[in-house]
């Protein structure tokens, strides 16, 4: 019997029925697909759009939803939970020198200009430097001073005094409990900070390497 | 001459249906995977359980197949023919007395091994058969035909403890009274004060505009590591005499040479 | 503030939600995908198991279905529907009678050896059967077998499960009634006689992989 004769000889099947199938089509197709391509797939006499209109109501607030892409029908993945369509990778690496030393200087000099920050290190801060440690909400801008050029200040955030466990700035160690604890020895600490070579990017280092093969 | 009773009819049969499947055997021999497979295919026309067969009938069954094959100048592959020599062995065992003398596994069990085998092929086939006959994927149900891929995002924590902090700051602070690293491993070094003592004797005498190379020590001129050190501090030595008044310095462009000259000599 | 922080402040979302999401996370996949894949993209605390539970009995009667393949979770078309899928339907390659028969033997029998192979199908095993079998990832290499040689085994794959829509290997037809008549026992040749069987260096192999064997 050919499904030809099928469809003429029996009614079509049950509204219910018709769901399913437009269901299962619309899960295993490869694209959008059309109301009408939907149609030639499903038996003769099949109400493609009650089918659809029932199964869209059915993945109402589901984690698919049905929508329609151009002239075609598709499940998509709830918007709200597209997150989930992501693959965090987290990695985590250690703030670089000059990071940690302009955050040191702001935390301890605080309100600092960048100007400031400079004159310690006795080398430029780059720009990248300062975006970093705002982004990671450690430092804000803190009131201009009233110094020509109204520079702005940085000052450390609420966040910066979380991270690392303070109640507030003057808990911060003095000098004098650095030198207490041998922090401020003047022998390199082995593989520590101080040994390091400076690798950070501010311009002033671009500068001495160009120079230094300048008098090669 | 008495009329054939309903069981020699029957035998007869059996016989000529025997005959017939054994011809076809012959016309299929191709089709065969194998002795293992002829011989489950010979069993089938004893019409038992596989686990009541006669492997004595069946071994003669065989050895028929393999000289008929003969008879009509089939090749049989040589797996075919170590069969029938085997079933032969076991013919004779299987009709024979049981030697006492004789060790190893005995006809019977031989025997119960060879139809152990037949009956196992045979499950592995019916098996394979519903296996095959599942719903299969890709024919009767299907996976996902739009996937989402997953997007992977790198997300970057940076740390730092107190201690990175503090020491970093203790660093700052003290870096002042450190002596650079660098500066302690080198030792082809022509210091800032060794360029200024030297200059200081050398500027009376520089008249005229003079390259500052001229001006570097002898012996400090080839190696560029130690040209370079010596250039660094001679010109240092020399910004500082302009700055004392007592030098004159000009360069007509960028990385052209830099020239000196005593102040006031004109 | 760090995402591990965030993880023990909040509670799981409620388990109508886990549902969602994790629908979502099936839904666009292909592959099954384990619980654990699941959980590793869900918030921390959600409940995969019970979501699945959930889910699976939510889908049930409808168009597609959830099933388990091995150890993972997938949506796949309820196989009735088969039929409106002609467009999707992949040809796959006849598979000829030894490749059926060896995937039926490894599949029972497994891990299996290509010498027990053989000694089941009473011929040996052309190399073409074997590649075609693992190149449609329906088989894959198991571990080496502790006997003299150390033979290498095969195994069937979650890729073979998947296609015959088995939860697990314990689920192929008739596998318990095979196990309790014997037949899968491996049962050596009393005194090694028969010698119909001992084809198995794979050299001679190599040489006539005559791969008409392989298609009918």
């Amino acid at each position: 019997m050919t499904k030809d004769q099928n469809d003429t000889l029996f009614d079509a099947p049950p509204i219910a029925e018709q769901e399913r199938m437009v269901e299962a089509i619309l899960f295993a197709t490869a694209e959008p697909i059309t109301k009408k391509a939907i149609a030639d797939r499903l038996p003769h006499g099949c109400d493609v759009s009650e089918a659809l209109a029932h199964l869209r109501k059915r993945y109402e607030g589901r984690g698919v939803k049905l929508v329609k892409v151009g002239d075609g029908w598709a499940f998509r993945t709830a918007p709200d939970l597209g997150f989930l369509m992501q693959k965090e990778r987290f990695e985590t690496r250690k703030l670089s020198r000059a990071a940690i030393e302009t955050l040191a200087i702001i935390a301890y000099h605080q309100p600092t200009t960048r100007a400031e920050i400079e004159e310690i290190r006795g080398v430029s801060v780059s720009r990248g430097t300062l975006d970093l440690l705002l982004e990671l909400d450690w430092i804000k801008l803190g009131r201009r001073r009233m110094t020509p050029g109204r520079p702005v200040t940085f000052i450390v955030t609420q966040v910066f005094l979380d991270h690392f466990g303070l109640e507030s700035e003057r808990d911060l160690p003095g000098i004098k409990e650095l030198r207490d604890t041998g922090l401020l020895d003047n022998r390199p600490a082995p593989g520590g900070l101080m040994g390091e070579t400076s690798q950070e990017d501010d311009d002033s280092d671009l500068e001495n390497t160009d120079q230094d093969d300048m008098f090669e | 001459m008495p009329s054939p009773t309903q069981q020699d009819i029957e035998a007869f049969e059996q016989t000529t249906q025997q005959r017939v499947a054994s011809e076809a055997l012959l016309v299929d021999v191709d089709g065969f995977e194998g002795p293992l497979d002829v011989l489950l295919t010979l069993a089938r026309t004893q019409k038992v359980d596989l686990r009541k067969i006669s492997i004595l009938e069946l071994s003669m069954q065989y050895l028929k197949f393999v000289e008929q094959a003969k008879k009509l100048r089939i090749e049989l592959a040589a797996d075919y023919l170590v069969m029938a020599a085997w079933l032969a062995f076991l013919k004779s065992r299987l009709l024979l007395p049981p030697d006492p003398t004789d060790e190893g596994p005995s006809a019977e069990e031989l025997a119960a091994h060879l139809a152990f085998q037949l009956e196992r092929l045979e499950a592995m086939r019916r098996s394979a058969a519903k296996l095959m006959a599942r719903d299969q994927m890709g024919r009767d149900f299907f996976a996902r035909g739009i996937p989402e891929a997953v997007s992977q995002n790198r997300k970057v924590t940076y740390t730092a403890t107190i201690l990175d902090l503090m020491q970093a700051y203790a660093y700052i602070k003290t870096k002042d009274n450190f002596e650079p690293l660098h500066m302690r491993e080198r030792d082809r070094l022509f210091t800032m004060e060794q360029a200024l003592g030297r200059m200081r004797t050398l500027i009376g005498h520089a008249i005229e505009w003079g390259d500052l190379n001229q001006f570097l020590p002898d012996g400090w001129r080839d190696d560029p590591k130690f040209r370079r050190s010596a250039t660094a501090s001679t010109f240092a030595a020399a910004l500082e005499l302009v700055k004392e008044g007592k030098l004159e310095i000009r360069q007509e462009e960028t990385f052209s040479p830099i020239q000196l000259k005593t102040k006031g000599s004109e």
